[in-house]
C-alpha cells in the first residue's frame, strides 16, 4: 500500500511536471502576444518591446520556463499582465468561487446520480428504472450551455424566480449567494448526475449478479443487505468515475461561469486566453490540472480503501 | 420421513433466444445423515437443481414447477420472506467458485458472522467468537487472525473452507454443495471432502453433493443420481452404480474414465467415449433424449419417454434397454 | 422620468462595464473601460464637452499656445488635494507628465511625441515645450495623458501604481477583485465633494450585453454600459431609462491595398473597392443588425466633432452600379475576398450581412472569424484581404487619421502610402485655427476616399441603461460620469 | 481456472451479425436511437438539397415565429431556421463522426501498440495520456482551437485530439486483455509477426469496444462542437452550426426563445440518438451475452 | 537413448518481476526454478503438479512464448533459449501448443478453416489449393467433419473446439507438441474422445509431446514418462508404470494417495494422506527442499539443503528428496511423526 501510494505520488508529480511544460508551451503557441494586448489599440512598437522586456517575454522559452518553474515552486506565479496583481492572489480569490460551484454541483450530481442509479439498478425494469434511464440519457445528450440558457429563460425570464446571473460572495450574503448559485450548480450538476446514475446503475447491476451476492442470498439475508453487499463493491467504480468526471466538470464550469457570469476559474481562464494574460493563464490551468491530478490521487487512495484487494498489493488501473 | 423430498422439479428459463428447460423432471429424497451425489455432464442441470431447492433463482425469467419438501413442509408455498428464514439456517449452499463467491470488500469474519447475526440472534461479539470456532472446525489454522482477513488474502482452498464455514454456521439440516472441489487441487480437495465427511458423521448433516467427478463420488457419496439433459436417468447406491451401472449413459460415463482404458488389439490404449452431442435444452420431446447417442437405442426409445423402473432394491433406471451386470 | 423618483441619500451605485479594464495606471492603461473607470477617481488637466471641445478640469483655464506654437502655458487650479491628501501642484503635474514621457512601457509616449519638456513655472503654472507645433496636444491632455497621479503614491508604488492608484477625483480607489469588480468610495479630499452624493461606485465587469440587460431589469445593477440596441425597447418598457450617445469611434472595412500581400483583386483596383462600397446598404445594415441605432457614415470623424467637414456626401447604395464596375474590371467572377473578422457575435452578424450584399454584385466573400487578439495580429501582419475592425475614436481628428492612414503607421493595416495624405494630416496637426484645420481634414478625407483603403460603415450608438439612479452624465465621449449621480427609490 | 464450459452447438448457426441484429431489433430504445441517427443523417444529406438556401437573408422577415412559410421561424437576419438546422446537421454530424473516426484511428493504433508491447513505450505513452487527461477537455479544445483558428477542420482536429487519450486507454486495455488470451499465444506460436497479431488477432476482437466507444464519443463530440461554436471557436460563417445558432439566439432569449429552442433540441436529439444506439450496441455486443 | 532427444531442457529458470519500475522494490515470482527435462522422439512426457507450480510456464518457455530467465532449451539439438523472435520464427513449425481453455484458444473472429490454415499462411507453405488439401486432411484426422470449415468457434462444442486446436497445432507437422491441460475443461466423455484422438495422432504422426495436466488418471493414461512438479521444480520423474508402482518423493506419494479413484471399494479402504496447508507463495524464497514445510517426514537437512534430482534407485527413476536412499528406497510418509495422516473411515 505504502509503495503504491508512493508510486502514485511520483506519477502525479511527473504528470504535473509534464503538464507544466505543456501549459507553458501551449500558452505561447497562441497567436498574438500579451504585450500587443497590453499596448492597446495604438500599440506603439516601442511600448510593445518594453512590455515584452518587462515580463521577460523576450528571453528564450526554456529560460522563461525555468524561471517560471523556479518561482512557481516558491509560490510565486508572477503578476497578471493586465493589472499587475500577483497571480497567486487572483487564483486564491477565484478558487473558492469555483470550488463552491463545483462542490454544489458534485453534491447535486452525487445526490441525484447515486440515488437514481441505486434505485434503478435495484428496481430493474420498473417505471423508476425507466425514468432514471431516460433522465440519464437526456442528461448526457444536452449541452451545458443550452441547459443554462433554458434555465435562465425559464427561471429568470419567465418565472422571474431566480436571478439570471451574477455572483455574491458567501461572506457577503450567504442567502443571496446560494440563491445565485442554485441554477449554475443545478446546470453543472445535471450532466454529472446523469453520468453517475448510469455508472452506478451499471456497476451495481454487475455486482448484483456477482457470485458473492448469491452467497449472501443463500445466507437468508434481506434484499437490502444483498444490495449493501453489492453497493460496497460498486462504489469503487463510482468513485473512479467521479474522479474522471472532474475534467468534464471543470470544462462545464467554464461554460457555466460564462453563462451565469460567475467570476470563477473558468471565466478567469477564458478571459486570460483572450487577453493573452500568460501568467494568469498558466497559473489557472496549472491549478486546474493540479486539482484534477490531486483528486484522482485521492480517488485512487479512496479506491484502495474501498477495495481491500488494493491494500496489500499494488497496481490499480 | 426423509429430510428433503424433491418431486417433479422443473425449471425453465425465459431467455432472449427462447426458453431453456434446464431441469425437466427431477425427483429424489434425501435421508438424514446421507450424502447424495448428483452427477452428470456440464449443462445437464445440476446447478439449477441445487439453486432451486432453496429458491435462489430469484429471477423473473424463471418458472419453477414441482415441489420441494423440507421435513415434510412444502417450501414452494413459502413467501420470499419465509424462505429467507430457511436459507442459511435449514438449507445452506456451498458454491463452486471459491474465488468469486465471497464478497471481496468484507472480512472473512464479518461474512461468517452475518449469517449468525441473521439467524441465531447472537451479539456481534458472540458471532465473531463463533466464527473463529467455525474456522477452526473447517481446519483453518490461526483462525483468530484469519477472521480479519479479506478473501483475497486467502488461497482458493482456504476460501472454499470459509464458504463451508458459512454454510454450516447454523447447523443446517441440508447442505447443498455445488461442485465444491472442482477448482481445487487434489491434495486440497481431499481435505475439503474430509470436512464434509466429518460434518455428516458428527452433526448428522444431510448433503447433496453435486459433481461431475466420479472419483469424488466413489470417495464420499452414499447414493448417486446420474443426470442427463435435465432428468435423473439412474439412481442407486454408490456401490451399485460402480458395480452394476445399468443405464447406457452411466456406462458411457464410467467407460470414459481414463483409468478404465482398454487395450485394443493393435496395441493402442483406448477410452470408450460417448459419440454425439448433448441435446439442446430448449425442447422437451417425449422421447429418450439419450437415444441419438445410444448404441442400444431402438424405435421404442424415440416413441415415448422411458419411465423410471426399479432394477434392484433402491436402484431405479429410466431406460428401455437397461444393461445388466458389471462393466468389463 | 427619473427626476420624479424620490432621491435617496448616499448609497453605492453599481455600474456594469462591458469588459474588464486593464491596469488603472494612466501611463500604461489602454482599454476604453479603463477610461470609464478613470473618470471616477482620476481627473485630467482638461475634459471635453458635448462638441468634444476642450474645457478645463484640473487646469484653471484653456492652454495658452505661443505664436510659434512651440510653447504651451497651463495654469493649474489652486488649493486642491489628491485623494491621499497630497497637495496638487505644478510639481505633481510635472512628475506625471515626465513619467508619461519616459516610462518604457508608457503608452502615452507616442501621444505626447511632440512634447519636449515640462517646466515648472511656479506652484500653479507649468510650461510645456514642444518640438513642433502640435494642436492635438490639448485633446491628449484631456485624456489619460493628462490624468495627474499623486506623487506620493507614485513614489511608493512605482510600476505598481495601478494596483492602488491615487489621483484627484470624486471617488477614491478601495479595492479591485480581478475578474469581478472595482470598488470606489467617496473621497474626503475632493474639491467638489459637496456635489458628490453617492457613498461610492462599484464597477462590475459583465461582458455579455444580455446579462447586463437582465441585471439591470432585476435592479441588481444601477447602470449598464453599452447595451444591445435590440434590448433597448424592451428595457424602456420595463422601466429602465436608456441614454444613448453616438460614440466617437467608427467601424469600417479595412482593405489591404498592398497587392504583394493580398491576392484579392481588391488590393490593386480602386474601382473594385468602389464597387464593394456601392454594394453595401449602410442603412439596411443599421436596421438589421443594430435595430436602426447606429449612425451610418463614410468618414472616420464623428458627427459631433467640430473639425468634421460640413459637406460630407456618402455614396449611396447602388448594386447595379456596383455590378457594372465589377463586370468592367475584367476579373473572373466572382471576385474572391477574404473578410477577416474578430470572432464576436455582432461582428459576425455584420459580416454575414455584408457578405450577402457583396456577393450579390459579383464578389465572393468568405468570412474568417478569428479570436480578437489573433485577428489584430493578422491585421498588423497584413494577412487579410479585408478586415472588419473599428477604432474607438479620439477627441481630436488627428487621432482618427494619423498613424491609421499615414505611411508606415503602426495601425495602418491597409498599407496605405500616399504622400499627399501624409502631408495634409501632418499639416493639420500643426495648425491651431479650427477652420483651417477643418479645411485640411476635408482635403485629406477627399484624397482618402479616392484611394479607399477603408470603407467606413458607421459610428456606433452606445446605450447606457439606468435603473434607480439619476444625475449620471453621459455625453459626446460616451463615458458615463457619476460625480453628480444620486440613487433613487 | 476452469471457467468456460462447452455448450451444445445450435443446429443451424446463424452468422454473428444476424443474431446481433435480431437482438438489437428487440430493443425499442436502441431502435429509436437508430431511427434518430439515421433520421438526422438523412436530414443532413437531403435537408440542404430540398430546403431553401440556409444563408439567404431576408430583411423583411426578421425574427418571425414559426409559420408555414418558415416551419421553425426565421432568425435575426431573416434566414429560415429549419434550413439552417438542416445545414447545421451536416456540420454537427461531420464534426462528431469525423473527429471520432480520427481519434479512433490514432488512438487505436497507439493503444494497441502500447498495450501489446507494454514496457517503456507503455510507460511513456501513458504518462502523456495522463497529462492529456488532466487537461479538462474544454481547456484543451479551446486552446487548440485558438491556436489553430476557427474552421470546421480545426474543430474536428481539436475534438479528435481531445478524444485520443480516452481511446488510447480503451484500446490499450483491450490489447492487454486480449493478448493474454490463448489464441494470441497461439498466433505467436505460429510465428506470426507483431503487426499481424495486433491487426488480425487483437483489433477485430476489440471491435465491439471500439464501436461502443464510438457511439459514446460521437454525441460527446457533437456537444463539444456546439460548445466550441458557442465560445466562438467553431465553424466559419455563414455556415450554420447548431452551436453558432445558439450563440446568436442567446441575444434574443427574451424576444425569440424559439431560436434557442430548436437548435438545442436538434443537438439533444442527435446526441440522444447516438447514446441510445450506443447503449443498444453495448448490450447487444456484450461478449457475455453473445457467447 | 541412443537417438538424439527432441527436447532437452536444462536448468530452466523463469522469474517474473512483478511491481512497477517506478515504484521501487519489486517482488519476484519464482515460477520456474531450475527444471531439467528430456523428451525423446515420439515420447509423451506427462507433467503433473499442483496449480501454480509452474507447469504452464515451463510449457510456454519451451515454446518461447515466454523468455526464460536462464537455462538452455534444446529443440532438435539446437539451443533456442536465446534466439530472437525473428530467428525463432522458422523454428516455430517444429513446436506447437494446445491450450487448456477451448473458449479463448481460438480466435473468435476466424472460421475453423481460417484458423487451421493460419500456421500454413504464416510459414508460407504451399499454394492455396495445397493448403486447403492439407487442412481438410488434418480436420479429418482430428475427427471433424468438413462442414465445420465455415463455422466460427462459438458455434462449436467444447470438444470440437479442442479438436480444431489440435488440428491447428499439428498442421505444420511439428516434432514437438506442448499440450497444456488440453482436456481439463472438458467433461469426461468429451475428454475421453480427445485423449483418444491425441493418442491416435501421436502414433500416426510420431510427434513428441509434453502433456501438462493436474489429473493423475489422465497422465496415467496418456504418458510414457511422468515428471512431477512442485513449486517451480521437478521433484520426481519416472516411467509411468514405475511412478505409480513406487512413488518416491513424499509429495508424489501424497498426490497419489489424495487423487480420487472412481472405484468405491479402493477409494474407501485406502489410507489418505492429507497435507497441511497450501502450496506456499512462489514469491518467497524457500531454503532447502521446497516441500519441507508440508512434508510429514521432513528432517532438519530438508530445511537447509536443496535436494538434487537424482536417480538414486535407478537412472530412469529420479527424485529430489534427501530421504530416498538406494538401500531403503522411498520414505514412508504415513509413518511420519507429524500428526497429519487421517485414516478414512
Ligand atoms: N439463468 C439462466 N438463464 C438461462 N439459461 C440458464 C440459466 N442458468 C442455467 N441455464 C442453462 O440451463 C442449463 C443447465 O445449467 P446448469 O448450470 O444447471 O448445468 P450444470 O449441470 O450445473 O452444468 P455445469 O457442470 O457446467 O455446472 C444449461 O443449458 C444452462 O445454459
Ligand atoms: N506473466 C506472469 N507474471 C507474473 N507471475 C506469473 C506470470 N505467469 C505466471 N506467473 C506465476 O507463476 C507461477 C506459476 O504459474 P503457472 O501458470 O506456470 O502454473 P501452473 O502450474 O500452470 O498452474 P495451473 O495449474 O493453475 O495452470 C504462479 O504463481 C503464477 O502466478
Ligand atoms: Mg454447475
Ligand atoms: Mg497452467
Amino acid at each position: 500500500m505504502a509503495r503504491f501510494m508512493l508510486q502514485r505520488v511520483i506519477t502525479s508529480i511527473v504528470t504535473l511536471f509534464l503538464a507544466s511544460i505543456v501549459v507553458f508551451v501551449g500558452v505561447r503557441l497562441l497567436p498574438g502576444d500579451p504585450a500587443l494586448v497590453l499596448a492597446g489599440e495604438t500599440a506603439d512598437p516601442a511600448v510593445v518591446a518594453a512590455i515584452r522586456e518587462q515580463f521577460g517575454l523576450n528571453q528564450p522559452i526554456w529560460i522563461q520556463y525555468f524561471n517560471y518553474v523556479g518561482q512557481a515552486l516558491q509560490g510565486n506565479f508572477g503578476v497578471s499582465t493586465r493589472d499587475r496583481i500577483p497571480v497567486a492572489e487572483i487564483l486564491l480569490q477565484r478558487l473558492p468561487i469555483t470550488l463552491e460551484l463545483a462542490g454544489l454541483a458534485i453534491l447535486v450530481g452525487v445526490l441525484i446520480g447515486l440515488t437514481a442509479g441505486i434505485v434503478s439498478a435495484v428496481k430493474r425494469g420498473s417505471f423508476a428504472d425507466y425514468a432514471a434511464n431516460v433522465f440519464g440519457l437526456i442528461g448526457l445528450s444536452v449541452p451545458h450551455f443550452w441547459l443554462g440558457m433554458l434555465a435562465i429563460l425559464f427561471f429568470a425570464i419567465n418565472l422571474q424566480a431566480l436571478p439570471a446571473s451574477g455572483y455574491v460572495a458567501f461572506t457577503e450574503d450567504p442567502g443571496e449567494n446560494l440563491r445565485r448559485m442554485i441554477l449554475p450548480a443545478l446546470v453543472l450538476g445535471t450532466g454529472l448526475s446523469a453520468v453517475l446514475m448510469r455508472q452506478t446503475r451499471a456497476a451495481l447491476l454487475g455486482q448484483l449478479s456477482a457470485d458473492y451476492v448469491r452467497t449472501a442470498r443463500s445466507k437468508g439475508v434481506s434484499r437490502n443487505r444483498e444490495v449493501k453487499h453489492a453497493l460496497r463493491n460498486s462504489l469503487t467504480t463510482v468513485v473512479t468515475v467521479l474522479g474522471l468526471q472532474l475534467g468534464a466538470l471543470i470544462g462545464g464550469a467554464i461554460i457555466t461561469e460564462q453563462i451565469f457570469v460567475i467570476p470563477g476559474f473558468g471565466k478567469l481562464i477564458i478571459d486570460a486566453v483572450s487577453a493573452r494574460n500568460y501568467p494568469v493563464l498558466q497559473g489557472a490551468v496549472l491549478v486546474a490540472v493540479t486539482g484534477y491530478v490531486l483528486v484522482n490521487l485521492a480517488v485512487d487512495i479512496a479506491y484502495a480503501y474501498l477495495n481491500p484487494r488494493m491494500r496489500l498489493a499494488g497496481g490499480a488501473r | 420421513m426423509s429430510v428433503l423430498e424433491v418431486e417433479h422439479l422443473r425449471v425453465e428459463f425465459g431467455t432472449e433466444n427462447g426458453p431453456v428447460i434446464a431441469v425437466k423432471d427431477v425427483s429424489f429424497r434425501l435421508e438424514k445423515g446421507e450424502i447424495l451425489s448428483l452427477v452428470g455432464e456440464s449443462g445437464c442441470g445440476k446447478s439449477t437443481v441445487a439453486m432451486s431447492i432453496p429458491r435462489l433463482l430469484g429471477d423473473s425469467h424463471v418458472t419453477l414447477g414441482g415441489s420441494v419438501r423440507l421435513n415434510g413442509v412444502d417450501l414452494s408455498a413459502f413467501s420470499e420472506k419465509r424462505m429467507q428464514a430457511v436459507r442459511g439456517k435449514e438449507i445452506s449452499v456451498v458454491f463452486q467458485e471459491p474465488m468469486t463467491s465471497l464478497n471481496p470488500a468484507y472480512t472473512v469474519g464479518s461474512q461468517i458472522s452475518e449469517v449468525l447475526l441473521r439467524h441465531e440472534g447472537l451479539s456481534r461479539r458472540a458471532a465473531l467468537a463463533r466464527a473463529v470456532e467455525l474456522l477452526e472446525l473447517v481446519g483453518i489454522p490461526d483462525a483468530q487472525r484469519r477472521t480479519a482477513a479479506f478473501p483475497h488474502e486467502l488461497s482458493g482452498g482456504m476460501r472454499q473452507r470459509v464458504m463451508i464455514a458459512i454454510a454450516v454456521a447454523c447447523n443446517p439440516v441440508v447442505l447443498i454443495a455445488d461442485e465444491p472441489t472442482t477448482a481445487l487441487d487434489v491434495t486440497i480437495q481431499a481435505g475439503v471432502l474430509d470436512i464434509f465427511r466429518r460434518l455428516r458423521d458428527n452433526l448428522g448433516t444431510s448433503i447433496v453433493l453435486i459433481t461431475h467427478d466420479l472419483g469424488v463420488v466413489a470417495d464420499i457419496a452414499d447414493r448417486v443420481a446420474i443426470m442427463y439433459a435435465g432428468r435423473i436417468v439412474e439412481m442407486a447406491s454408490t456401490a451399485a452404480i460402480f458395480a452394476a451401472p445399468t443405464h447406457p449413459y452411466t456406462r458411457g460415463l464410467l467407460g470414459a474414465l481414463p483409468s478404465r482404458a482398454v487395450m485394443q488389439t493393435d496395441g493402442r490404449r483406448r477410452l470408450t467415449d460417448i459419440p454425439g452431442l448433448v441435446p439442446s435444452p430448449s425442447t422437451d420431446p417425449d422421447e429418450c433424449q439419450f437415444a441419438p447417442r445410444c448404441a442400444s437405442a431402438s424405435g421404442a426409445c424415440t416413441a415415448a419417454r422411458p419411465a423410471a423402473d426399479l432394477v434392484a432394491v433402491g436402484h431405479s433406471v429410466s431406460c428401455y434397454h437397461p444393461a445388466v451386470g458389471a462393466m468389463l | 422620468s427619473p427626476s420624479a423618483d424620490e432621491v435617496v441619500a448616499g448609497g453605492i451605485a453599481v455600474v456594469a462595464l462591458s469588459d474588464e479594464p486593464d491596469t488603472l495606471d494612466p501611463t500604461v492603461a489602454n482599454t476604453f473601460v479603463a477610461r470609464v473607470v478613470f473618470t471616477a477617481f482620476c481627473e485630467k488637466l482638461y475634459d471635453s464637452n458635448d462638441s468634444l471641445e476642450l474645457v478645463p478640469q484640473l487646469a484653471a483655464s484653456l492652454p495658452v499656445t505661443s505664436a510659434d506654437g512651440l510653447t504651451v502655458d497651463i495654469a493649474l487650479r489652486e488649493g486642491i488635494l489628491f485623494n491621499d491628501g497630497t497637495p496638487f501642484n505644478a510639481d505633481a503635474v510635472k512628475i506625471t507628465l515626465d513619467r508619461n514621457l519616459t516610462l518604457d512601457t508608457s503608452s502615452r509616449k507616442k501621444e505626447l511625441a511632440a512634447l519636449q519638456s515640462v517646466e515648472v513655472v511656479d506652484d500653479n503654472n507649468i510650461r510645456l515645450t514642444l518640438s513642433r507645433p502640435f494642436s492635438p496636444l490639448g485633446a491628449q491632455l484631456a485624456d489619460r495623458a493628462g490624468a495627474i497621479m499623486s506623487p506620493t503614491a507614485l513614489e511608493t508604488l512605482g510600476l505598481d501604481f495601478g494596483t492602488d492608484p491615487v489621483c484627484v477625483g470624486p471617488f477614491d480607489f478601495t479595492d479591485r477583485v480581478p475578474g469581478s469588480e472595482i470598488n470606489f468610495t467617496k473621497s474626503d479630499y475632493y474639491y467638489d465633494k459637496d456635489l458628490v452624493k453617492l457613498d461610492g461606485v462599484t464597477y462590475k465587469f459583465i461582458t455579455d450585453p444580455n446579462i447586463r440587460a437582465a441585471n439591470l431589469r432585476s435592479s441588481d445593477i444601477n447602470v449598464a454600459e453599452r447595451l444591445n440596441a435590440s434590448d433597448v425597447d424592451q428595457l424602456g418598457a420595463d422601466g429602465v431609462d436608456v441614454l444613448d450617445v453616438s460614440a466617437i469611434g467608427y467601424q469600417g472595412l479595412t482593405i489591404n491595398i498592398d497587392p504583394t500581400m493580398s491576392s484579392s483583386p481588391l488590393a490593386s483596383s480602386v474601382e473594385l473597392r468602389k464597387a464593394f462600397e456601392l454594394s453595401i446598404d449602410r442603412d439596411a445594415l443599421n436596421t438589421v443588425v443594430f435595430a436602426g441605432q447606429t449612425t451610418p457614415d463614410c468618414v472616420p470623424l464623428p458627427k459631433q466633432m467640430a473639425f468634421r467637414p460640413d459637406d460630407i456626401q456618402c455614396v449611396d447604395f447602388d448594386p447595379d452600379a456596383a455590378r457594372a464596375l465589377v463586370e468592367a474590371s475584367g476579373e473572373t467572377l466572382p471576385i474572391p475576398v477574404e473578410l477577416l473578422i474578430p470572432a464576436r457575435p455582432t461582428d459576425q452578424k455584420t459580416a454575414e450581412v455584408i457578405q450577402q450584399m457583396a456577393n450579390d454584385v459579383g464578389f465572393d466573400v468568405t468570412i474568417k472569424p478569428v479570436e480578437f487578439v489573433s485577428a489584430l495580429d493578422l491585421g498588423r501582419a497584413g494577412e487579410f484581404d479585408m478586415f472588419l475592425i473599428g477604432w474607438s475614436g479620439r477627441m481630436d481628428p488627428d487621432g482618427d487619421l494619423n498613424d491609421l492612414l499615414t505611411t508606415g503607421g503602426t495601425n495602418n493595416y491597409s498599407r496605405m502610402a500616399d504622400s499627399e495624405v501624409d502631408s495634409l494630416i501632418s499639416e493639420a496637426a500643426s495648425v491651431t485655427e479650427t477652420d483651417a484645420r477643418r479645411d485640411l481634414y476635408a482635403q485629406a478625407l477627399d484624397r482618402i476616399d479616392e484611394i479607399k483603403p477603408l470603407i467606413y460603415l458607421y459610428h456606433d450608438t452606445w446605450f447606457l441603461g439606468l435603473a434607480g439612479i439619476t444625475g449620471v452624465e453621459y455625453s459626446a465621449d460616451a463615458i458615463p460620469r457619476f460625480k453628480t449621480a444620486e440613487l433613487t427609490k | 481456472m476452469i471457467t468456460a464450459k462447452p455448450k451444445a452447438a445450435s443446429s443451424t448457426p446463424r452468422p454473428r451479425w444476424q443474431r446481433v441484429a435480431r437482438r438489437f431489433a428487440r430493443r425499442p430504445m436502441a431502435v429509436t436511437g437508430l431511427i434518430l441517427v439515421v433520421g438526422f443523417v438523412l436530414f443532413a444529406i437531403l435537408g440542404p438539397i430540398l430546403l431553401t438556401d440556409p444563408n439567404q437573408q431576408d430583411f423583411t422577415a426578421i425574427l418571425q415565429t414559426p409559420s408555414f412559410a418558415h416551419l421553425l421561424g426565421t432568425d435575426d437576419l431573416g434566414r429560415d431556421v429549419f434550413a439552417r438546422i438542416a445545414n447545421g446537421a451536416r456540420v454537427s454530424l461531420m464534426a462528431g463522426v469525423m473527429s471520432t473516426a480520427l481519434a479512433l484511428i490514432i488512438g487505436i493504433t497507439i493503444g494497441l501498440i502500447t498495450g501489446f508491447y507494454r514496457g517503456w513505450v507503455d510507460v511513456v505513452v501513458m504518462r502523456i495520456v495522463d497529462v492529456m487527461l488532466a487537461f479538462p477537455f474544454l481547456i484543451f479544445a479551446v486552446g487548440l482551437a485558438a491556436i489553430l483558428g476557427a474552421s470546421l477542420t480545426n474543430v474536428i482536429i481539436a475534438l479528435a485530439v481531445s478524444q485520443v487519450p480516452e481511446v488510447i486507454r480503451i484500446a490499450r486495455g483491450e490489447a492487454m486483455a486480449i493478448r493474454e488470451q490463448e489464441f494470441v499465444s497461439g498466433a505467436v506460436a505460429d510465428g506470426a509477426r507483431d503487426g499481424t497479431i495486433m491487426f488480425r488477432y487483437i483489433a477485430p476482437n476489440a471491435m465491439s469496444a471500439f464501436i461502443v466507444q464510438a457511439t459514446v464519443a460521437i454525441p460527446a463530440a457533437i456537444i463539444g462542437e456546439s460548445t466550441l461554436s458557442f465560445l466562438g471557436l467553431g465553424v466559419q460563417p455563414p455556415m450554420s452550426s447548431w452551436g453558432i445558432m445558439l450563440t446568436s439566439a442567446q441575444q434574443y432569449l427574451a424576444q425569440a426563445p424559439y431560436l434557442a429552442l430548436f437548435p438545442g433540441i436538434a443537438i439533444a436529439l442527435t446526441a440522444l440518438g447516438f447514446n441510445l444506439l450506443g447503449d443498444g450496441l453495448r448490450d447487444v455486443l456484450d461478449p457475455k451475452e453473445t457467447r | 537413448m541412443s537417438e538424439q532427444p527432441v527436447l532437452e531442457v536444462s536448468n530452466l529458470v523463469k522469474h517474473f518481476q512483478s511491481g512497477s519500475r517506478l515504484g521501487g522494490g519489486r517482488t519476484v515470482v519464482r515460477a520456474v526454478d531450475g527444471v531439467d527435462l528430456t523428451i525423446g522422439r515420439g515420447e509423451i512426457l506427462g507433467l503433473v503438479g499442483e496449480s501454480g507450480s509452474g507447469k504452464s510456464t515451463v510449457g510456454s518457455c519451451i515454446a518461447r512464448l515466454t523468455q526464460p530467465s536462464s537455462g538452455t532449451i534444446r529443440l532438435l539439438g539446437r539451443d533456442i533459449s536465446t534466439l530472437s523472435r525473428r530467428e525463432m520464427r522458422p523454428l516455430r513449425s517444429e513446436v506447437h501448443v494446445v491450450f487448456q481453455d477451448p473458449y479463448s484458444s481460438l480466435n473468435p473472429r476466424m472460421t475453423v478453416g481460417q484458423i487451421v490454415t493460419e500456421p500454413l499462411r504464416q510459414h508460407r507453405r504451399g499454394t492455396r489449393a495445397e493448403r486447403n488439401r492439407i487442412v481438410s486432411d488434418m480436420l479429418e484426422r482430428t475427427g471433424l467433419s468438413l462442414e465445420l470449415v465455415g463455422r466460427f468457434p462459438h458455434e462449436l462444442s467444447g470438444g470440437q473446439r479442442q479438436r480444431v486446436a489440435l488440428a491447428r497445432a499439428l498442421v505444420l507437422g511439428p516434432s514437438l507438441v506442448i499440450a497444456d491441460e488440453p482436456v481439463s475443461a472438458l467433461d469426461v466423455s468429451v475428454q475421453a474422445s480427445i485423449l483418444n484422438v491425441i493418442l491416435d495422432l501421436q502414433i500416426d504422426l510420431g510427434f513428441s509431446c509434453l502433456f501438462i495436466t493436474h489429473d493423475l488418471s489422465v497422465v496415467e493414461f496418456i504418458s510414457d514418462r511422468i515428471a512431477v512438479m512442485y513449486l517451480g521444480k521437478i521433484v520426481e520423474t519416472a516411467t509411468r508404470a514405475e511412478l505409480f508402482r513406487d512413488p518416491q518423493h513424499p509429495y508424489t506419494q501424497a498426490l497419489l494417495s489424495a487423487a480420487p479413484t472412481a472405484d468405491p471399494s479402493s477409494a474407501r479402504g485406502r489410507e489418505r494422506i492429507i497435507l497441511s496447508g497450501d502450496l506456499p507463495s512462489p514469491t518467497e524464497e524457500i531454503s532447502g527442499c521446497p516441500f519441507h514445510a508440508r512434508c510429514p517426514v521432513a528432517i532438519d537437512r530438508c530445511t537447509n539443503e536443496v535436494p538434487l534430482l537424482l536417480g538414486v534407485t535407478g537412472p530412469d527413476h529420479q527424485s529430489a528428496c534427501h530421504l530416498v536412499t538406494a538401500e531403503n528406497g522411498a520414505p514412508l510418509i504415513n509413518q511420519g511423526d507429524k500428526n497429519l495422516v487421517h485414516n478414512a473411515s
